[in-house]
């Protein structure tokens, strides 16, 4: 029950990123939008495994926490013209 | 007894070894594909005798068929790869000295790997693994293409892999409908089961997997890829793809249509598509200037023909839609040889610069003119065998629709006559303008298309050489129940 | 109210590859159109592996005691998507690369002005 | 299950604007965030080795590339 | 105009889809050849992941397609890419002054690069233990040397040995079928003992293959990526 | 009683996501966001993990290893995008007081600082 309420609160926080990478008005804010949306999915993962109550699941959240900030960092990098 | 499954793991094998190769000699890696395509003629020779008594299943992994991914070597299956192994060979031969641009290493892996992807399509018995290996050629192909680097290259080969990947799609969502609704992926398995299904969810998915399927056949609404695709590619690459990639993509249809779903009521509508390809094609090549555009036209209208053939769907008919395959993809692939080793010495690719090279280089332009003429469908040569063949089946039928068909065809035959004897006269009894200093070829050039000529006249004359593994493909491809029983019963 | 969640898997899937479809038969620019093949290929994944679920059911991991083989759902579009996935990988990365080549080429991504390109 | 079918909004609409942006950075980042809904979804449809591979893709490699392809051609859709 | 067909032919497809879908029930039990691998998949092949099992042992030829096409788009890309070694020398010399990243990015990424390979080999290794495998093992290894390539464009991997390990790879896989088929009869048969189901040195064939798959995967996606980042510039 | 805490951290952190992201909707500018969306949601995620981790005892290590490199990563990726979007000229809110990269002559010459 309490799981639910969270993942309640989670799924307006996605919304609230999405609706900034949808209208940001410049290539960076919708990053930021879609960055934050990969931090609450990361955390989103994790409590999805405590609901199926499989701890193998985590695998895919860590991969999400290592991973997620390359494509960030690509974009970055292409903005201030360094790749 | 040889186990073919060999025939895929040999040369994926020496695919991936040429780096290695690479490090002793820079020179090795372009003898690499003819060794690996050499044991794969071998292998498909031994086999053809002892498939003929009795066709072999073959699981990979060791479990029993429905479980497990199995390669189906009937008589159709060694029929298509003896052809691929053979075309392929004469074409490695000739690319060993005809490929220049660099980096050849890479090439010559593509190369080994589309036919790898082509041998894998004719065998596997598993409709995923066929979409596979379907990949494998796609993809290498594309990457074939645009090989020379050049504008038109890159291009057509953007089109093209626009075009395919959309196709290969469409096979995909095909066979996750299949899965969805016999939850197996086994041909034989699925054809079994293809009457418990409901006929409009049968016919959604038949349309998608022959969608795409048609895509890499280039039949009618959907051909817009090839001709940029064959006349920019480097001309061995055209060859392969006239003579090999679309074949497959025919193969493709054909297993859909005849094994396993067993839809009778489209095949006069499958019929009438190829007679619309034939048509369209012969007509534009009437006005194409390009010599490669123009020999890429007609493969779409020689491509229309064998579906047309197929569509007639009596044994006949498909015995002489499975000869027409034989005959087009030796003439083809002459012809596109032919004319890449004259284009790469006049250097330019318009029929009017290529006049007076029947005094200039005479081998090349004897085996031109034999590969037209068998294209045509002169009598002493293999042509004349697989057309007489497909209008005496068609006029079999006794359908009134299908002697409209015939007259059609023949028309379009004349059309077809029509530009080969522009280009032939073009080379004989022209004067050239700058064709002094070319001059014949010798060596790795002229040894495929030499064989290519020698094959092409044996088998006019003496078709009997074939006959007997064609009438067997052709019963593979009608006797669906026998299909089936080789695969779930067998083992 | 029960439709919608029967349907919503398939609205997912049938919405990305329709979506998919219309950038690469409408859209002009190239990149753009393989954007809208990414698209179809992921449509496609969703497809295969919602045909395997099961209602109620875990993955096919037997990691810890207690998980009957009744109680998991189909492993084998999982396998096929893995496979697809990766074809879908060298597609992108092959197809990337011609774009660059045509573009250093032409000078422009636009298919229109690409004559090579109008169908 | 209403959590499931708000998040396939969110990668209809995300798959709809990265269709409709003229700035090609940002089709790029749209792509890359309906492979993190597909993800999500996959989980949801027990495939943890698709989620992992679709992440594993999707959150570096993907967006890289057609980072560097827009670097060697052009950044606007005109 | 275009956009007019172009609708007209979605519609078309849509409503196949609709038909169709409303044959497959969604979330009803149909499964049907998968109830043989999912009953007898752990004593037959020894993996706990039964997705691994069939990706490797049942369909382990689906996989070797698999690998083979993402070999034939790293040799593609490399040979339509390609530019002559002079040229680039030029190119190169022109491009000298690309920036640097920032003393942060830098730092971090030395930091995380070996831990995410780490993290990519644990993938590959479990593969038959826990979700993931060869193919997401490699790409996580993959997105490492990205990093790297970020933080440090100057920086280029070697390409003659990552080739080699390429195809090295691409030969122990191809080799451990031919094996099969000489000890058992069968291409791509497991002919190693399968262990005790759940402990990390289990399941024959499979963490092998999955190795060689992952240092494959890996050193082609690098390959991707440093062909396109530093060829035809 | 670990059920308890782990679910009460884990709310903790939940609500510091959805902080985050109002943040993001909310604020005026990217660098105002960026503020907003790296600190709140490291820490929301963070903490929602290793609630995580309390309610299942077992899990912890895992927890642990994706909090930490949680931890490490977001950072990192922060620190790049707010430099980039300075350097591709993203101006910032017109009513911000500090502007501390403008005191350096240019921002490349800072960088050239850090060799």
């Amino acid at each position: 029950m309490t799981l639910m309420i969270f993942f309640g609160v989670i799924i307006i926080a996605v919304i609230l990123a999405l609706i900034r990478a949808v209208k940001g008005p410049t290539a960076p804010d919708r990053v930021v939008g879609v960055d934050i949306m990969v931090t609450i999915t990361v955390a989103l993962m994790v409590l999805l495994g405590i609901f199926f109550k499989r701890r193998i699941y985590l695998d895919v959240s860590l991969i999400y926490a290592v991973l997620s900030f390359v494509g960030v960092i690509a974009v970055a990098r292409y903005l201030d013209k360094g790749l | 007894m040889v186990n073919p499954s060999l025939l895929i793991a040999v040369p994926l094998a020496f695919a991936f070894s040429i780096p290695l190769f690479g490090l002793v000699s820079k020179k090795i890696g372009k003898y690499i594909p003819v060794v690996a395509l050499l044991i794969n003629v071998g292998i498909s020779f031994i086999l053809i005798p002892q498939i003929l008594k009795k066709p072999a299943v073959v699981s990979i992994g060791g479990w029993s068929p429905p479980f497990c991914i199995n390669l189906v070597v009937g008589p159709l299956g060694v029929f298509l790869v003896t052809l691929i192994s053979s075309i392929g060979l004469l074409v490695a031969i000739y690319a060993i000295s005809y490929i220049k641009e660099e980096p050849t290493e890479k090439y010559h892996m593509l190369f080994l790997l589309l036919i790898t992807g082509a041998t894998g399509i004719v065998l596997t018995g598993d409709i995923f693994n066929l979409f596979v290996f379907f990949e494998i050629l796609c993809i290498s192909s594309y990457a074939l293409v645009a090989y020379n680097k050049d504008k038109e290259g890159t291009e057509a080969a953007m089109k093209y892999l626009i075009q395919g990947s959309v196709g290969s799609s469409f096979v995909l969502i095909g066979i996750a409908l299949l899965y969805g609704m016999f939850g197996t992926l086994n041909m034989a398995d699925i054809a079994s089961r293809v009457t418990s299904a409901d006929p409009t969810f049968l016919f959604i998915s038949l349309a998608f997997l022959i969608t795409g399927f048609g895509i890499e056949a280039a039949v009618f609404p959907l051909n817009a890829w090839l001709p940029d695709a064959h006349s920019s590619a480097p001309s061995s690459i055209s060859a392969i793809l006239s003579g090999i990639a679309i074949k497959t993509g025919v193969y493709g249809v054909a297993r859909m249509i005849y094994t396993i779903f067993n839809a009778d009521g489209i095949l006069t509508f499958i019929a009438f598509l190829g007679l619309l390809t034939l048509l369209i094609g012969e007509m534009s090549a009437f006005r194409q200037n390009d010599i490669k555009r123009l020999l890429a036209y007609s493969s779409i209208g020689q491509i229309g023909l064998i579906v047309f053939a197929l569509g007639i769907a009596t044994s006949l008919g498909v015995f002489a839609g499975l000869f027409q395959i034989v005959s087009h993809a030796l003439a083809k692939a002459l012809l596109f040889l032919a004319a890449g080793y004259m284009i790469y010495r006049v250097g330019s690719k318009s029929i009017d610069s290529l006049s007076g090279l029947g005094r200039k280089m005479p081998l090349t332009s004897f085996a031109f003119t034999i590969g037209s003429f068998s294209l045509i469908g002169l009598p002493p040569f293999a042509g004349f065998i697989s057309k007489f063949s497909i209008v005496y089946a068609a006029i079999q039928v006794k359908k009134p629709i299908f002697l409209v068909f015939v007259v059609i065809a023949l028309i379009a035959t004349v059309i077809e006559a029509g530009y080969f004897f522009k280009v032939v006269q073009n080379l004989y009894f022209k004067e050239g303008k700058n064709v002094d200093n070319v001059t014949e070829t010798s060596g790795y050039i002229i040894v495929p298309m030499i064989i290519l000529v020698i094959s092409i006249i044996v088998i006019g004359i003496h078709p009997q050489f074939i006959t007997g593994l064609l009438k067997g493909a052709a019963g593979e491809l009608l006797g669906r129940t026998g299909y089936i029983g080789w695969v779930l019963g067998g083992s | 109210m029960s439709g919608i969640y029967n349907w919503m898997y398939y609205i997912a899937s049938g919405g990305l590859i329709l979506i998919g479809l219309y950038i690469v038969l409408v859209k002009t620019n190239l990149i753009k159109i393989v954007i809208g093949l990414n698209f179809i290929d992921t449509g496609i994944n969703i497809l295969l592996i919602c045909i395997g679920y099961v209602r109620g059911r875990t993955a096919p991991i037997f990691s810890r005691p207690g998980i009957s083989p009744a109680n998991v759902v189909d492993p084998v579009p999982q396998a096929l998507v893995l496979t697809a996935i990766v074809i879908g990988v060298a597609v992108l990365a092959l197809a990337l690369s011609i774009v660059i080549k045509v573009y250093q080429h032409n000078k422009t991504l636009n298919v229109t002005k690409i004559k090579g390109l109008k169908w | 299950m209403i959590f499931q079918l708000i998040l396939i909004f969110i990668m209809i609409i995300l798959a709809v604007a990265a269709s409709l942006f003229k700035d090609l950075i940002n089709a790029v980042v749209a792509c890359a965030a309906v492979s993190l809904i597909t993800s999500i979804l996959f989980y949801f449809l027990q495939a943890p080795d698709v989620a992992m591979a679709e992440a594993a893709i999707g959150a570096g490699l993907t967006t890289a590339v057609f980072i560097i392809a827009i670097r060697k051609t052009e950044r606007y859709e005109k | 105009m275009r956009r007019i067909v172009s609708i007209i032919i979605l519609i078309i497809i849509a409503v196949g889809f609709i038909f169709a879908f409303s044959k497959i029930p969604f979330g009803k039990d149909k499964i049907n050849v998968a109830n043989y691998y999912i009953k007898k998949g752990i004593k037959q092949t020894g993996a706990v992941n039964i997705v691994t099992s069939v990706v490797l042992n049942y369909r382990g030829f689906d996989t070797l397609g698999e690998v083979t096409v993402l070999f034939i788009a790293a040799v593609g890309l490399g040979a339509v890419l390609f530019v002559e070694r002079k040229i680039q020398k030029n190119m190169d010399d022109k491009e000298d002054k690309t920036k640097r990243a920032s003393l942060i990015l830098r730092t971090g990424s030395r930091l995380l690069f070996p831990l995410i390979l780490l993290f990519g080999a644990y993938i590959f290794v479990h593969g038959h233990l826990t979700p993931g495998g060869g193919f997401q093992g490699g790409a996580i290894i993959a997105s490492g040397f990205l990093l790297m390539y970020l933080a440090f464009p100057k920086q280029r991997i070697n390409k003659k040995t990552s080739g080699l390990a390429e195809s090295l790879s691409g030969l122990i896989f191809v080799g451990i079928g031919l094996l099969g088929l000489v000890f058992s009869g069968y291409f791509l048969t497991n002919f190693l003992p399968k262990g005790i189901p759940n402990t990390l040195f289990s399941a024959g064939i499979i963490p092998i293959i999955y190795i060689a798959i992952g240092f494959k995967v890996g050193f082609e996606l690098t390959g991707i990526i440093d062909d396109l980042l530093e060829r035809s510039r | 009683m670990n059920q308890i805490i782990g679910y009460i951290v884990m709310g903790v952190g939940v609500a510091f996501l959805f902080l985050g992201a109002l943040g993001v909707f909310r604020f005026p500018d990217v660098y105002n966001r960026l503020q907003a969306g790296t600190k709140c949601t490291t820490l929301g995620a963070f903490l929602s993990i290793i609630g995580a981790g309390i309610v299942e005892p077992t899990w912890f290590l895992k927890c642990l290893i994706i909090a930490v490199f949680i931890l490490f990563t977001n950072p990192i990726s922060a620190h790049a995008l707010a430099r980039a979007s300075y350097k591709s000229g993203v101006k910032l809110w017109d009513k911000s007081v500090v502007d501390k990269c403008k005191d350096f002559e240019e921002c490349a010459k800072a960088q050239e600082d850090d060799k």
